[in-house]
């Protein structure tokens, strides 16, 4: 690459020792720039042909005091020669800007991993904020680590000095200074950070260079200190991936970007009604910027009106979406009954989080597929997607339109706090390539009563407001299925509660059947997810097939109804383990289904699943079965 | 000579549907209905560009009598669906039927946020004092000492004033209206219905089941002149059998007063002229009860600002000029090409 | 009985046919008093010592037009020697006042039943009100039945002549006429009736008397018309019933009573929160009524603030109840998991109707299980008691309180819009005899933090505002098991879930033994219920065992967390067949909990179930087993 | 001679719980916080008998730092529950924390109701027209054309006055405050906490973080003097750096209009005396805005009728004269005997 900063372009000092896959987490104070520094990494990894998946921590509130435990804020990298799915459960380099970033991150590093920490900032003040009582510096507690404690505020100083800046603004500058020496340690381009931080601080160019001067500062440093417990840094060589135009996404822009590329797909308008919660919240502020592709937000008083907006679009013949978290679709249940019975297409995105009610509300959970697909008064039956990558909830977000426009139904759209926030690299699609459903609308007025039905589908017919001779009036009272009239008939309720139960049970005819993830299509084990935990289980599996066990991952993408060969497939093996994020709400559904005794792995921690979880798991029941 | 064809109106009765209206005989609602009807019909409405939406009660089922379009959602709610509505396709016309229960005791929110936000649809509030569709509960807007099925020893609560409380959460247009004035009430509707933004009217409807001649003290025939004043734009703000009375405004004890010209000295010009720009004077009209003063009906307060949807397509309108589609947008930022 | 004007006083023209069990439908235009008229003629058949059940069926619309089909009003008594539990499936005589009433209830009427028709009301204008074409009066279709076609309008209207009365309240006193004439039929004492009717009339004499003439002269054209179809009338001899005081009561008068019972035995407060809905409301209305007894009521702005209300209260140290229907108790969710999480004593009844969304709300069905069971956001788990008769609604409400102040959690009441309205007598408990469970509020500082557990029940301790040295801070953010102050500690977070899960799941150590109600403790069939179809699904069973059919009934009334021997017990029966006013519910979540092959017997018409469907079942059943 | 012992009040720090503040350095919370913690110990308050109740927010956390009775419920939904509390315990002292959004996106409906029933506790709405924990969206106090992540091209909905809003719903005692003005806001928090019936007090409160100075308008301490009124029952409202500006009413415009003493012949005499009794006054007051008026701060309105609480307990006390026992009411009507 021309114009390359990398430091192999340099002739190293010695070999670099090559890695296959390599977990590194910053941490740091709120303040302190982690995200930025943590998304630079990442983009440099992308760079070079790594495959990756990251993960930020936030802290809960919103500004924490400077120092302190709950102020500690994280961002994981997983970088790697192969095909990776997870952000990794144990970082084996952990950047520590401070003592409470050390505190609160330590416990989750890889024995024997390696800790890099800005010394400067080991204070008397700052160790009492994090509440240590010894300096862990100091004592014993770092024995087995390869801690690199390095005059990181200091060195950061010295080479911003030229550009005049204050003291706070010089030691802003140190997140560049760790990111430039990790940099050097992995062998990453400096380029597009550079290049960055020109464009983002083009107005206040001392900034700018500050910035690079400290970056190129921690590069230099790594390059000539020869640190003991480093040697002479590490490669990890590309990895073998489909060709074409990246990004990084995480899950809500990949979900916002699916929901106004699915209503145009349906040639339809997106009418986007929300109240902002914390996960969800992103989605919102997302579509609220595509204006210039007439996407309508509506900011609603809360989440029932936001739902209540959404299906008022819909009737007038918008495919309305709302989006909220678990409290606020608990809210939004009534509505989504009307929904139900008046048969409008609908979007309901849930980005679950940890409760229950306000719960640990910046982490997540897999809690609410109990309340998506039991979670109503009645009988009233609607179709549940989950999302199981940030790269699939486009997907999703797509067919979930697809399914409300054509089934003339509510859909539920499940994600969770974890794919909002993490990101990995997406291959762009172009999306004029992409398969079009566009809705028509109902005009002809020959025969025509709302409630009249596809004979295939057994939607209703879609008339909308504005259209001549097809006035008619709708509502939640249930209705006569040869007129559409209010009926109080016995015979015909059966009948309705009938027909909207088949109408989505009937999806099952179209949607793909369910496929093996990985491993055998039928055998000792199968272990079955849904959602975000896709990526650990996969992990798991691949890694428990390379220890020579006989395991299969399911992964469900639609909860409800489900692919007709479901039953079928999962009889074919003799053990069924479900890891769920949650006390056990898949597991029970199939049970009840398939009459089979399938097990749960539950976590209930606001964490993801490591990998290791899983694969000790299957390793357990494989053991006994053998 | 030009020969211009002139579109016939619908008669009221077109907008009738074919269903049963099925409210009590003697209730209130049916005159309502007649005035609606009567509305679109001599307003030149079209049966496909008119949607009433509703929430639940009594007054809720009226879209099913309309031959246009319906919508009888769920309770409280209307005023959220009306919005998604409008937002989707600003150019039909919307009307939000509710009642006292549905629009200001459980809805009451939707209602306030809807009059804020001033989105450009009628709101007509059937004030009955009661839910009627429950079995005659006392409502947000009964008075003090209702007895009812869930207040035996009489209800404690202070009721709202409806059109008070719309003024305080910012509304554009108030008006009020008697339900057995069918012609009073079809121009108000009228206003209403051209007014750029939210407009809400609420309107005295009798329950002769449950709350028969709430409203008795001041639509009574024999007292109905003497306690009721109708604002009209522009004019003095004057009532009674005998038409001299008149409101006044007392600037030091900062109220309204009932006076009558030739007493006291009072004269045509002591007497406030309606503006029915002043949101203050709307906002005293709103206030005034019976048997102290009359209560004023009619338009209270018409002031004309943008509304929400023209605002919404207003800056879509803008950010398109030049906006890019959505392949460019998902390729904005940072991307990078993998080789194959 | 001093002073009775039983007929059977009067030497009978002939003998009376004796009876065991008899269903009469009273069905007339709203306005025509029906519903009065069936409960006098319920309570003189109680007084008679008969077991009763009966069953109301009220015009959706406020007041109706007079004569429509849709303005009919009915109210059904079924009455017996035996015991019985159900208003019957078909009524053997329908009372009809106007052709309406004809219309709209012979089809359920016995083939070869009895019509006792009001001939003055089939006039042209009535029978188109009535969409009839022809007069059924006079052409063939009402072969088969035994039609008493009788002046009734003029009969009644001669027999109150002398009182002077308007046309109009002359005709009022019709329903008196065919009551006089009924109770002639059935042998019944008018005594009970003329003093109520003296009562309630105390001011307006002239139509006291009128209504007892009409009545009287009802009767005596029982005694001396000698009506072809008739002969002498018919008795029904007195059941065997246990001693003591009685009274008819519907479910909604047992459940308001019992929830201040209830309040009473805790030794707390009842704050009763509630926003009107049918059928809940009547709840309300009743405890509202009770403040002479200290029952504080609040009717809320909506749902919402209602529970929320009730929750505060809770906090203070009263008991909290909120009561709806499913709509309302779907918008109450989000506020339960914060009872949930909260800790907090709380009871929600829901009085469930025919949905989804506004449904047909005067209707009863049974779906609102899931809802009560799954329908909240996250693990958030709590109690869900089911009545299965007017009566037991008070000891359910009881037990509702009970165990929410026991063990500090929302309890879900399950009823529904049948139980609520339909009545049977019940033996007036005296109410100091009952077992207290009085409430003790935390009050010692030593070592207190909000969410210290009993080690026993693992509720936590009950401490209100007002008591000095307590005071602590609670919400809905998750919090430390041993502090109670905020946390996000992920071990902390999988153990307080669990600890919420177990606490739950551990009053099935407390609860009764799932009993079978009759029948075999294994069998080829179970059929398991919950709610009300007690009394069906018991008849039904009793009916197939009559017939030799191995079958058990088993009645669920703890439906989460279940009976400990629940799993042993169903597996001891080959077959389990599980009706439900819905479209299965207690079936999925009994195939999961214990993975046997139990199957739905579904009803969805908004009517309750008829033993003869439930018998059907049975025979099917166990035929396809023989 | 006697002795009277007096019992130490607590001091504010006494006030304060174990809990780490943790709202945004800067944010003006800290202050408010101050206040309420002065407020209850000035005013001898008893831990014990106080309770914070409190929706979601930055503001709605304030009852985790307090050393009293608390209750973070969930979003808007905090006066239902202070409402049930205080039907169960009326001798408590409830406070009502709550913020623009908490209050009057979410909650507008149950923050009405509450004021309009006047249950006896107090609601401290912190104003910062932000949604401030869910990361700086515009809120229904936000200005038009506020620029926020979910705005990015501007808000377009008219804006709430909380105080006007309040007023419509029938509120009996409405103040106004600076979130650094802390002893005229511990004064206020003193009147509320007196106040028996719902005390709605809007603060005007700066978040540093998502919406600094947005009321430095008129809280800069440059124009602070010629941009808030303080309302004093009794006292002119006057108001200035030189202290020569008042309000005048203008009972031709029907409208309020700010004068200087000494022009165009003004006088003292002409200026509007502040009656805190006075409804119609409060709403003009309320519903000035910066610049062409200054705003007002302090009690604008307090007006004591009986709580709801105190009729509840009112008619339970009259009912219990002669009132039958739960086994009696079970009883009642129609019973019959079963002879064994
Ligand atoms: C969520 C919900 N709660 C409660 C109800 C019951 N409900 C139906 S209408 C109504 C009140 C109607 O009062 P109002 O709006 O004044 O209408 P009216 O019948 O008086 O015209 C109530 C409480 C409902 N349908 N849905
Ligand atoms: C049911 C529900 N909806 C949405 C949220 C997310 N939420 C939490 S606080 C908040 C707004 C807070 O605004 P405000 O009351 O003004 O408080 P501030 O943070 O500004 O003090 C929102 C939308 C929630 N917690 N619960
Ligand atoms: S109950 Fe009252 S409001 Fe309802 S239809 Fe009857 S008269 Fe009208
Ligand atoms: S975000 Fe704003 S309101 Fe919230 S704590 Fe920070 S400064 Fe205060
Ligand atoms: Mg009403
Ligand atoms: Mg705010």
């Amino acid at each position: 690459m021309e114009g390359s900063l990398r430091s192999s372009d340099t002739p190293p000092k010695g070999g670099r020792e090559s890695r296959d896959s390599v977990v590194i987490r910053f941490a740091g104070d709120s303040g302190d720039g982690m995200q930025l520094t943590g998304s630079q990494f990442a983009l440099s990894s992308a760079i070079v042909g790594n495959d990756l998946s990251t993960f930020p921590d936030f802290p809960a509130e919103i500004r924490a005091p400077a120092g302190s435990t709950f102020g500690v804020s994280a961002f994981q990298v997983h970088f790697s020669a192969q095909n990776i799915l997870t952000p990794g459960d144990e970082p084996e380099v952990l950047v520590a800007m401070n003592p409470a970033a050390l505190k609160t991150n330590l416990a989750d590093l890889d024995p024997g991993g390696m800790i890099v920490i800005d010394r400067d900032s080991f204070s008397d003040k700052n160790l009492r904020k994090a509440r240590y009582e010894e300096n862990p510096l100091e004592d014993q507690s770092l024995e087995g680590y390869r801690v690199l404690a390095l005059d990181m505020s200091r060195l950061t100083q010295a080479a911003v000095k030229p550009f005049g800046l204050s003291q706070k603004e010089s030691l802003r500058c140190k997140n560049m200074w760790a990111l430039g020496l990790m940099m050097w340690m992995y062998d990453r381009d400096r380029k597009p950070t550079i290049d960055w931080l020109r464009e983002k601080f083009a107005n206040r160019s001392e900034i700018a260079e500050a910035n690079v001067a400290a970056l190129n500062a921690g590069h230099a440093f790594g390059e000539t200190a020869e640190l003991p417990n480093l040697g002479y840094g590490y490669s990890v060589p590309r990895a073998e991936i489909a060709p074409g135009e990246y990004r990084a996404v995480t899950g809500s822009e990949t979900l916002a970007w699916g929901l106004a590329v699915g209503a145009q797909l349906a040639d339809l308008k997106l009418v986007f009604a929300s109240y902002p919660i914390t996960p969800a919240s992103n989605i919102l502020h997302i579509l609220a910027g595509l204006k210039a592709q007439g996407v309508v937000t509506f900011q609603a008083e809360d989440e029932i009106a936001a739902v209540c907006a959404a299906i008022g679009a819909s009737y007038a013949g918008s495919i309305g979406v709302t989006s909220s978290a678990g409290p606020g679709v608990a809210l939004k249940t009534e509505a989504i009954g009307l929904a139900v019975v008046a048969e409008l297409p609908l979007v309901v995105v849930n980005s679950q989080r940890s409760g229950p009610s306000t719960g640990m509300p910046t982490k997540a959970e897999q809690s609410d597929l109990f309340q998506a697909v039991h979670g109503r008064n009645a009988d009233t039956p609607l179709v549940v997607l989950a999302a199981h990558s940030p790269a699939n909830c486009f997907e999703t977000a797509i067919e979930s339109i697809r399914l409300a426009t054509k089934y003339m139904t509510p859909v539920m759209l499940l994600t969770d706090g974890y794919l909002a926030n993490a990101s990995e690299p997406w291959l762009i699609p172009n999306i004029e390539k992409l398969n079009t459903f566009p809705v028509e609308f109902h005009t002809n007025p020959d025969g025509f009563h709302p409630f009249m039905r596809d004979n295939e589908t057994l939607a209703r017919a879609w008339a909308i407001p504005g259209t001549p001779g097809l006035e008619h009036r709708i509502g939640g009272l249930e209705k006569d299925y040869a007129t559409s009239n209010i009926s109080y008939d016995p015979a015909n309720h059966q009948r309705m509660t009938e027909v909207r139960a088949e109408k989505i049970s009937g999806i099952a005819n179209e949607i793909p059947l369910q496929e093996v993830a990985y491993g055998p299509k039928q055998g000792p084990l199968a272990v079955v997810g849904w959602g975000s935990t896709f990526g650990a289980i996969e992990e798991a599996v691949h890694a428990a097939a390379e220890e020579g066990l006989e395991v299969a991952h399911i992964h469900i993408n639609y909860l409800n109804p489900m692919p007709k060969n479901m039953g079928g497939l999962l009889a074919g093996y003799k053990d069924i383990l479900v890891p769920e994020m949650n006390s056990g709400q898949l597991v029970k559904l199939l049970r009840s289904a398939y009459l089979l005794p399938a097990e749960g792995l539950n976590k209930v921690t606001g964490q993801p699943f490591k990998v290791k979880e899983i694969l000790i798991a299957i390793r357990t029941k494989l053991g006994n079965c053998k | 000579m030009t020969v211009t064809t002139k579109i016939e109106n619908l008669k009221p009765t077109d907008f009738a549907s074919d269903q049963e209206v099925r409210w009590c005989p003697g209730c209130g609602d049916y005159a309502i209905l007649k005035a609606v009807q009567r509305t679109l019909s001599e307003e030149g409405a079209q049966r496909e560009n008119t949607v009433f939406v509703s929430g639940i009660g009594c007054s809720s089922r009226l879209p099913y009598y309309m031959s246009t379009y319906g919508f009888h959602t769920i309770h409280g709610r209307a005023p959220a669906f009306a919005t998604g509505i409008k937002l989707t396709n600003p150019s039909l016309d919307v009307w939000v039927i509710t009642g006292d229960g549905d629009g200001l005791s459980i809805g009451g929110n939707h209602l306030m946020h809807a009059l804020r936000r001033n989105v450009n649809f009628q709101i007509l509030l059937f004030n009955n004092e009661t839910y009627g569709l429950t079995k005659g509960q006392y409502s947000p807007t009964s008075r003090p000492g209702t007895r009812s099925p869930s207040s035996p020893s009489g209800s404690i609560d202070f009721p709202f004033m409806p059109c008070v409380l719309a003024l305080g959460a910012g509304a554009n247009f108030v008006a009020r209206g008697v339900d057995t004035a069918v012609k009073d009430l079809t121009e108000t509707f009228k206003r209403a219905r051209a007014f750029p933004g939210t407009a809400f009217v609420e309107i005295f409807q009798n329950c002769i089941v449950y709350n028969d001649k709430v409203f008795a003290n001041f639509t009574d025939r024999d007292v109905s002149l003497d306690l009721q004043v109708v604002a009209t734009h522009g004019m003095p703000l004057m009532f009674g059998a005998e038409k001299n009375r008149g409101l006044r405004f007392d600037p030091t004890r900062v109220q309204i007063e009932v006076v009558v010209i030739g007493e006291n000295g009072v004269t045509k010009d002591d007497i406030l002229v309606h503006d029915e720009t002043n949101r203050t004077l709307a906002a005293l009209l709103a206030a005034m009860e019976p048997p102290n003063h009359p209560m004023a009906i009619g338009v209270l307060y018409s002031n004309q600002v943008d509304t929400y949807e023209s605002q919404v397509y207003g800056q879509i309108a803008a950010a398109r000029n030049g906006g890019a589609d959505l392949n460019d947008v998902i390729r904005r930022g940072h991307t990078w090409r993998v080789e194959g």
